[in-house]
């Protein structure tokens, strides 16, 4: 039924620099999103193949320039092939289209199939305007509780539960796999099966308020190896402020606005409404994908949060500038 | 009242009901607030006779906003405030649903409650909370008793029904509490 | 306010009736003082023509139109490049939103009503609508419910959730202030102004049509009508119900949405779209009746196939209601159900393609003239077509699970949307053009709109398919640079100014055309079809003799010695009711007059609507004004003598 | 000469026949006292050791170190408990709940109030009580802001000279019983962190045992032991956490695999969350002098919100058995892993010797636990003998025996964003701290307790310090029958009711059982009453100022008559909506109670006295 040369041929013609993009559906480095591309091709290659059909008939017709014989004569009998032709067309329509129906359905079973047997659960909670993201382990004593940022081994099946904690969002890594909307009050689940190790880039697709566009994720896939030593540092609690101004910004930010939200494991800052900070800094971006990670953007964003994503839940403190820099110190120290 | 509103209102004659320029405005844009949390207490006798405080000129800005009042919703939950007052029922600490205020029920008053604190158990929350976030809790917290206009509240929250919906509670009176306890 | 001063009837003057001692001018001078409206302001609003509402339909839809592409052409400009700031984020959110219900609500489903409205009268052969009150109050419902949401947004209280207001963010807690009561409110007007036209299509077309216009007779655009009206009849109670629910949570907390008390988020999303699917195809069905009249007139033949594209009609009609859930792939219903909506979603083409087959074969079978509204109904076939086939391709589960909610999605609605329903409207205008103002529209600035309009369309739209694919979902003020989405997006933009372009071009075009267009006369394009019997534009009465039909192209058989029915009252307004199948005549029906109550009611239920968004106290007190209204504009007229007509 | 040696004969059998029933009514000797009773074989007896005779005092709230509050004075009976009359009342002046006993010892009544916590010491040898002295520890009044369920105090202790109590601030004070002056103040707690101390403290073997609340302000529960001389901190054991800081070590041996294991209680929690895991010592302990055990039970985990703590949750929810002057624990039973529904376990621990056929008795417990079950287990090693739910319950199924387990009904459990309906029995319990009573003389056990049900939402719950760490929104109302409230007679060897009186509102007083047969309670609306201890027959009842959410007790007074005196404030948790004037409009209001509670504010009002009563001379 699908002659991979030919799709792959015709998948690549449009794609451009989609391909190689760290969050398009052409990426191909999940188990679903090469099946999504197979049965892709394969539907192009149907859809072209019926567009050339009604574009010639069309084109035909106008060239199909015959005088009539009969002077007005609008009655006369129409030719008798067309009847034919017609019954010819529902014949191909209804069987190009059982035909593609019966591909999507088995796409989709063996996809159900698979995902019987995951090997490990992450339970990903959806907020408005970040991730929770938080990996259960059978022993809950080494549950990792980490935001906006999601790492999986290559070649191991994960499954994903999706919940919300307000309003409905979208879970969507376009490189690995199809969507899964978090709805309040449910429970839905995706399963990610990676095959290709690398960077990706997850967004909410359900449009879910002011800062919609800015809710994104990190998916990073790499080898079992790195995966297990990510989460055992996932699992040490916060490194202690060394000098003394990681130390001034240690006092505020354990003891003033930041940690009525934020939990720092290991220190008084415990509050369970915010991201969790205890490894912020070995994060690639920060405000949920808003900007990438690094000492300028962290000043920005600490000093005024609504003038970097506006309407998002994270006030203007109004910090004094040495309060501002002993925090961003303290921040860096959190790998 | 912008100015950009106030004519428009006055073309719009036949739409005049639907006054609600400033009630939703988000100004997302948040600047950090210069906001202070004014330190007088009106309800207290004035050695000289001084006249009423006036009301404070942000009750506008927050006390009427339908903005303010939901992050006020918010941070009632998510700051632990529905774990002593419930919703507006009291618990550990006193109802504020009702009329009887022992701290004062004006914007301002409660404002002042929230960030110094109040000697019976109320925690002080200046330094954990910023002045826009303890305006907005104030906010919240006098539309519990149907002091907020009746298009600037939500009906109910996402979540177990509690109280009745407070765009249909009439607006209760704000009374000084003759609280028994010491 | 009393009916129009009439003539007190002369005890010794027999009833007059049009017959043979009653002809020619004379007759027409006492049906034009019958049938006409009296003058002024409370006449205009008092109005219950047909023609003149629905004129006044298309016109406040196509200025909606207008507003709602501004909106989208801001939004093109923010998103013309990646971290744009040409608008915050809450104004996109606005914009958006606006964007969509304008397009939806206010532009696409009122502008069809509104051609149906002009043109089954006199396409059916008759002199009004069944209801004429009602379609009058009908339209002022449209257009107070248009004002009210652009108010609302002029008063920073638009919604701004997105064109279907999803729940939690629109319920009580996340949908601050006023914004999803004013979207609600909005869908209540236009609801309840889609049903009135509903019934009285359904109703005019059951019931009025010209003797022996058996239902086989019936032109292609007049089943379109009826199978939408009934469409419409089926699906608005859906979108009533879930808007009148998500109020009620609103303003006096219900549970209904509130998935703590086990009230569901997808009970919303369920009834909405059981509304949405069918809605797309009231869109589309009445630009397919305009293609087959806009191909059979330009190929000089009738349409191939007659009977396959009227069952094809009925059938998309009824399908459409059996596929809502493919709006809902990712909600995580379970899988298995999802196979039986893609199977449906496939099998809804089906009819669609045997009507192109059936248009294709017709312009084969005839002799096509390549003026402006056949170019665009080839633009139509040649666009509508890949918006169906990525429609085909999104009906897959797999497939639907990666683009949904991207611009892939955008792309394929605007595909199917402008492609399929805005270019046979553009086509129908120019050809009904002459018939409603008695002048012809621009040949040669038609081609040179079309030719615009068509390629600005492809190079606005089919990039968002990249767009999509690429990882670009919907509704995202920005997007960050270095995604590859540079590029597509730029190409959208510059798409989007284009087609703005030649919208502008192609309203220039009509109202150049109303003064120095060159004049038209009854029947410029040789057309079949009842209503090039009358004059253009017709007289109030449209017809001076309800003609009586042998065949499906009445004019193309019969040109002017047309058999007609004479016996209607001359002196007061009377219709001739015929049997629903057969169209035999059946009996006289007094037709109402014009009356200004029709607006005053619809004054009354406005004001309580938009009260009752602030306290449900406006919907009881508000009622009052409405009954009084009601009650005065159904006061029964006393009846005047009668007589028995003679039927020749 | 014969008739007047008969007369004279029968005048001295009168005479002793008069002396013997003066003799047992004025000396007190119970004519059964509680060990001299006949031994029925097939009934529970009051452990020896920890239930000495009655010496017509009541020095500690719980009678004795078993537990039994059971007065061994006859003088009031069923026949003659009619004749009632108030003796004398005393106001604190206070209007929280007033839930603390008023103590009798050498003639001289203590009264513990509420916030602000005095002590007064009546003096009963003068007409009418007056006072000796007063005694104000002024605590902190930040205190209240802080105290989940009323500012209250559940009593204090006496012991050799002094009186030994907990002020709602965290501090613990010993104070002269003759004087009122302060001996000694020892802070504990610290309500910065949401700490409060409620509970009365056991005074055994020189040692002051006092544990601290707060179980929904996400505090680490423990229990202190002070020496009573000097008020130094001997031994402290905390409920959740590393072994060392639960004092468990070798000679822990659990009686099932469920609670044996190394650091469970860092191992079944998610990670950090042990520090802010409740698990509070704010109920009864009770004492074993023959074998030096001491036997409490631990507070609910925090939060409410089960989601959010993955894990069994050790060691919350369970009985710790801990030698006295070690405190290191001996064994650890979990009677609700996991807890879901804020069923503490730190209800009342009942020491009796239990018969287990053929004349045999073990040393056991024997306890009404929250979660609806009457577990008795074996004191020496923990083993549950048998468990029967005493209340209605459609939450669990039931304790496996053989795993110790208590087995949840799947699907009842409330999960974030669905709210959970008809959770019977609900957060209070089957029976709230309010304990039972138990009277050898009967063998049964009078339940004082309630009959609840609730609708439960919970939701993320952000932990900041001396806030709220709860999670969860509740509604309370009255469960299967319509009464809120159930007064059960317990039969602990058959394990089944005896009888069962409804009543409308729920019962928040603890039991008094006395010897004469006679069963004293009192209702939320002011009621107190007295019922035949074997029949449960109402016999007389008096109506009190406010609720009785205190407990009667019963006392030899100067002139030898038995005196029954009973607190009578209401407040509390169940009591709130009256004594914090909380607005009935919020069904949530007082986490949950508001809703059942509706009616109270119309049927009483808040108040501070003790009433005495007395038959008349």
């Amino acid at each position: 039924m699908m002659r991979r040369g030919l799709c792959a041929g015709v998948v690549s013609a449009p794609c451009l620099a989609g391909c190689t993009g760290i969050q398009t559906t052409l990426g191909g480095a999940g188990a679903d999103d090469t099946s999504f591309i197979r049965l892709f091709a394969t539907f192009l290659v149907v859809c072209l193949i019926m567009y050339v059909l009604v574009v010639g008939g069309l084109a035909a017709a106008l060239a199909n320039r015959k005088v009539l014989t009969v002077e007005s004569g609008a009655h006369h009998e129409s030719s008798p092939w067309l009847r034919s032709a017609l019954i010819g067309w529902t014949v191909l329509v209804a069987i190009g289209l059982t035909g593609l129906t019966v591909a999507s359905f088995f796409v989709d079973r063996s996809a159900a199939a698979r995902a019987k047997h995951p090997q490990f659960h992450v339970k990903v909670i959806a907020n408005q305007w970040w991730w929770d993201v938080i990996y259960m382990t059978p022993d809950v004593s080494q549950i990792v509780h980490t935001a906006n940022e999601l790492h999986l081994p290559v070649g191991v099946e994960a499954e994903v539960q999706l919940q919300s904690n307000d309003v409905i969002h979208s879970f969507w890594v376009p490189n690995l796999a199809g969507k899964q909307d978090l709805i309040p009050g449910r429970t839905t689940d995706i399963q990610l099966l990676p095959t290709k190790v690398g960077l990706y880039r997850g967004q909410c697709a359900e449009f879910c308020g002011i800062q919609h566009a800015n809710m994104a994720l990190v998916v990073t896939v790499e080898s079992k190896v790195d995966f297990l030593r990510w989460l055992a540092q996932q699992r040490r609690p916060a490194f202690a402020p060394a000098t003394p101004l990681e130390l001034a910004g240690y006092r505020y930010v354990t003891s003033r606005e930041c940690s009525s939200c934020h939990n720092i494991a290991g220190t008084p800052a415990s509050g369970q409404i915010g991201p969790d900070l205890t490894h912020l800094a070995s994060r690639r971006t920060i405000a949920a994908g808003t900007m990438p990670m690094s000492p300028g953007n962290l000043y920005g964003w600490v000093a005024d949060p609504q003038s970097q994503k506006p309407g998002n839940k994270m006030p203007t403190i109004g910090l004094a500038s040495n309060d501002l820099h002993a925090v961003v110190a303290y921040l860096e120290r959190l790998k | 009242m912008s100015s950009h509103c106030r004519n428009s209102l006055a073309a719009m004659a036949a739409l005049a009901l639907l006054a609600g320029c400033d009630r939703e405005n988000s100004d997302a844009r948040g600047k950090p607030f210069g906001e202070t949390i004014p330190s007088t207490s009106p309800d207290t006798v004035f050695p000289g006779g001084q006249k009423q405080v006036p009301l404070d000129p942000r009750l506008a800005a927050y006390g009427r906003n339908a903005f303010a009042i939901a992050q006020g919703q918010q941070l009632f939950g998510a700051m632990n405030c529905v774990g002593c007052h419930s919703h507006g029922g009291g618990g550990m600490g006193p109802a504020l649903m009702d009329a009887e205020w022992r701290y004062g029920g004006r914007i301002d008053q409660i404002a002042q409650s929230i960030s110094e604190g109040r000697p019976n158990g109320m925690p002080a929350w200046r330094g954990k909370l910023t002045d826009q976030q303890i305006w907005q809790l104030a906010a919240y917290v006098q539309s519990l008793s149907g002091q907020a206009p009746k298009d600037a509240v939500g009906s109910r929250a996402e979540e177990l029904s509690n109280t009745p919906p407070q765009t249909q509670t009439k607006r209760e009176p704000v009374l000084p509490s003759d609280s028994a306890q010491q | 306010m009393k009916a129009p001063a009439k003539r007190k009837p002369r005890k010794s003057e027999r009833v007059m009736r049009d017959g043979p001692d009653l002809t020619g001018g004379e007759l027409e001078a006492r049906l034009e003082a019958t049938w006409s409206r009296p003058k002024g302001v409370i006449g205009w609003l008092a109005s219950v023509d047909h023609k003149e509402i629905g004129r006044r339909y298309i016109i406040t839809a196509l200025a909606f139109l207008a507003m709602a592409g501004l909106l989208a052409l801001h939004m093109r400009l923010q998103l013309m490049l990646p971290d744009n700031d040409v608008m915050t984020p809450a104004e996109f959110n606005e914009a958006f939103t606006m964007h969509g219900t304008t397009m939806m609500f206010l532009f696409a489903v009122p502008v069809m009503q509104g051609v149906q409205i002009y043109l089954t009268p006199i396409m059916v052969g008759t002199r009004a609508m069944a209801f004429p009150r009602l379609t009058a109050f009908s339209y002022y419902m449209y257009l107070f419910g248009g004002l009210f949401l652009w108010a609302a947004h002029y008063l920073h209280f638009g919604p701004d959730n997105g064109w279907f207001n999803y729940v939690t963010l629109s319920g009580p807690q996340y949908g601050v202030g006023k914004k999803s009561d004013a979207w609600a409110q909005t869908i209540t007007f236009t609801e309840v102004a889609a049903l009135a036209v509903a019934v009285t299509l359904v109703a005019t077309i059951l019931k009025q049509r010209a003797p022996g216009m058996t239902l086989a007779r019936m032109p292609i655009f007049v089943w379109a009508t009826l199978v939408t009206s009934l469409m419409v009849i089926f699906s608005m109670p859906a979108i009533a119900l879930v808007s009148g629910l998500l109020l009620s949570d609103r303003l006096v907390g219900t549970q209904f949405f509130n998935p703590a008390e086990h009230g569901d988020p997808l009970l919303y999303q369920h009834l909405f779209w059981f509304f949405g699917h069918p809605e797309v195809y009231i869109i589309f069905l009445p630009a397919t009746g305009f293609v087959s009249e806009i191909v059979a007139t330009f190929s000089r033949r009738t349409i191939f196939g007659y009977p396959i594209v009227v069952l094809s009609l009925v059938g998309t009609g009824i399908l459409a209601f059996g596929l809502w859930v493919h709006h809902m792939f990712a909600t995580g219903l379970p899988r298995v159900g999802y196979s039986f909506y893609t199977a449906a979603s496939m099998s809804v083409s089906i009819p669609t393609g045997l009507q192109i087959f059936c248009w294709i074969a017709t312009i084969w079978e005839g002799r096509p003239r390549l003026q402006v509204p056949m170019l665009y109904v080839i633009g139509f076939i040649i666009t509508f077509v890949i918006g169906g086939l990525s429609g085909v391709m999104i009906a897959a589960v797999p497939l639907d699970l990666q683009v949904h909610d991207t611009y892939f999605i955008v792309a394929h609605f605007h595909y199917v949307l402008i492609g399929g329903a805005v270019f046979p409207l553009l086509g129908a205008i120019t050809y009904w053009f002459p018939k409603s103002t008695g002048r012809m529209m621009s040949e040669a600035w038609g081609k040179i709109g079309f030719w615009i309009i068509f390629l600005g369309f492809q190079l606005a739209f089919f990039p968002m398919h990249i767009a999509g694919l690429m990882g670009m979902p919907r509704r995202v003020y920005t997007y960050p640079a270095g995604m590859g989405l540079e590029l597509p997006n730029m190409l959208s933009t510059i798409g989007s100014f284009v087609v703005g372009f030649a919208v502008a071009l192609f309203v220039a075009n009509m109202v150049l055309s109303f003064w120095r267009g060159l004049p038209a006369g009854p029947d410029p394009w040789d057309a079949p079809s009842l209503e090039w019997a009358t004059s253009s534009p017709p007289a109030w009465y449209n017809f001076a003799h309800i003609p009586a039909v042998e065949s499906r192209t009445p004019l193309w058989d019969s040109k002017d010695d047309f058999p007609v029915v004479q016996g209607l009252r001359v002196d007061d307004r009377e219709l001739l009711m015929t049997t629903v199948i057969s169209a035999s005549p059946d009996i006289r029906e007094p037709s109402a007059t014009p009356s200004i109550w029709p607006f005053v009611s619809a004054v009354a239920v406005a004001v309580s609507f938009i009260g009752s968004i602030f306290s449900p106290w406006a919907l009881v007190v508000g009622m009052i004004p409405v009954a009084i209204a009601l009650t005065a504009w159904f006061w029964p007229k006393l009846p005047g003598p009668y007589a028995e007509p003679q039927i020749t | 000469m014969r008739r007047i040696l008969i007369g004279l004969i029968a005048a001295v059998i009168l005479i002793a026949l008069i002396a013997a029933v003066l003799w047992t009514r004025t000396s007190g000797r119970p004519t059964q006292n509680a060990s001299g009773t006949a031994v029925n074989p097939n009934k529970a007896i009051a452990a020896s050791a920890a239930s000495p005779p009655d010496d017509g005092n009541w020095t500690m709230p719980s009678k004795d170190y078993a537990a039994t509050r059971f007065s061994a004075l006859n003088q009031v009976t069923p026949a003659n408990v009619v004749g009632l009359k108030v003796e004398f009342t005393f106001s604190t002046g206070t209007t929280e709940g007033f839930e603390a006993p008023p103590l009798v010892v050498n003639n001289t009544m203590y009264v513990v109030s509420p916030w602000p916590n005095n002590v007064f010491a009546l003096d009963l040898t003068k007409p009418g009580a007056p006072p000796k002295w007063v005694y104000k520890p002024n605590p902190a009044a930040a205190a209240k802001g802080v105290a989940c369920c009323g500012p209250v105090n559940r009593g204090a202790s006496y012991w050799n000279g002094r009186l030994y109590l907990n002020l709602l601030d965290g501090n613990t004070v010993a104070v002269d019983a003759e004087t009122g002056a302060e001996v000694w103040r020892t802070k504990l707690a610290d309500i910065q962190k949401g700490e409060t101390i409620t509970m009365a403290p056991l005074v055994a073997e020189g040692k002051v045992l006092v544990g601290d609340s707060g179980g929904e302000m996400g505090v680490r529960g423990w229990l202190a032991a002070l020496d009573a001389a000097s008020g130094k901190l001997v031994w402290k054991a905390y409920s959740t956490g590393p072994d060392k800081d639960a004092l468990i070590g070798s000679a822990y041996r659990a009686p099932y695999a469920q609670d044996q294991g190394r650091d469970l209680g860092v191992k079944s929690w998610p990670p950090e969350y042990w520090k802010i895991g409740g698990g509070t010592v704010w109920g009864w302990v009770s004492y074993d002098p023959s074998s030096k055990t001491i036997y409490y039970g631990t507070s609910n985990p925090g939060p409410w919100n089960q989601e959010q703590r993955p894990g069994d949750n050790k060691w919350t929810a369970g009985v710790f058995a801990r030698d006295i002057n070690t405190g290191q624990a001996r064994w650890f039973y979990q009677s609700t892993p996991h807890d879901l529904y804020d069923h503490d376990d730190i209800n009342e621990i009942l020491l009796v010797d239990y018969p287990v056929g053929n004349g045999q008795r073990i040393p056991a417990l024997i306890r009404p636990s929250r979660n609806g079950f009457f577990y008795v287990q074996d004191r020496r090693n923990g083993r549950v003998l048998s468990a029967k739910p005493y209340g209605y319950i459609n939450v669990y199924k039931g304790v496996d025996l053989k795993t110790g387990r208590l087995i949840p009904v799947p699907g009842m459990e409330p999960v974030a964003g669905k709210v959970s309906r008809n959770i019977c029995p609900a957060s209070p319990g089957a029976k709230d701290w309010n304990p039972s009573a138990f009277s050898p003389v009967t063998g049964l056990v009078y339940i004082p307790h309630l009959n609840l049900c609730q609708d439960m939402g919970v939701k993320n719950a952000n932990y900041i310090a001396g806030t709220p760490f709860v999670g969860a929104d509740v509604k309370m109302y009255a469960g299967p029958g319509g009464n809120r409230g159930l007064f059960t007679a317990w039969d602990p060897v058959a394990q089944r009711k005896v009888f069962e009186i409804k009543e409308d509102l729920p019962l928040w007083s603890p039991a008094l059982a006395t010897a004469g047969g006679v069963v004293f309670y009192g209702t939320m609306d002011g009621w107190f009453k007295a019922i035949d201890a074997r029949n449960g027959k109402l016999l007389w009842q008096f109506k009190t100022g406010s609720g009785i959410i205190g407990q009667p007790i019963s006392y030899r007074g100067p002139d030898g008559r038995q005196y029954i005196a009973v607190p009578s404030g209401v407040g509390g948790w169940a009591g709130a909506i009256v004594s914090a004037n909380l607005d009935a409009r919020d069904p949530t209001g007082a986490l949950g109670f508001n809703n059942a509670m509706k009616d109270l504010p119309k049927r009483v009002s808040a108040g501070g006295m003790v009433y005495v009563f007395a038959l008349p001379k």
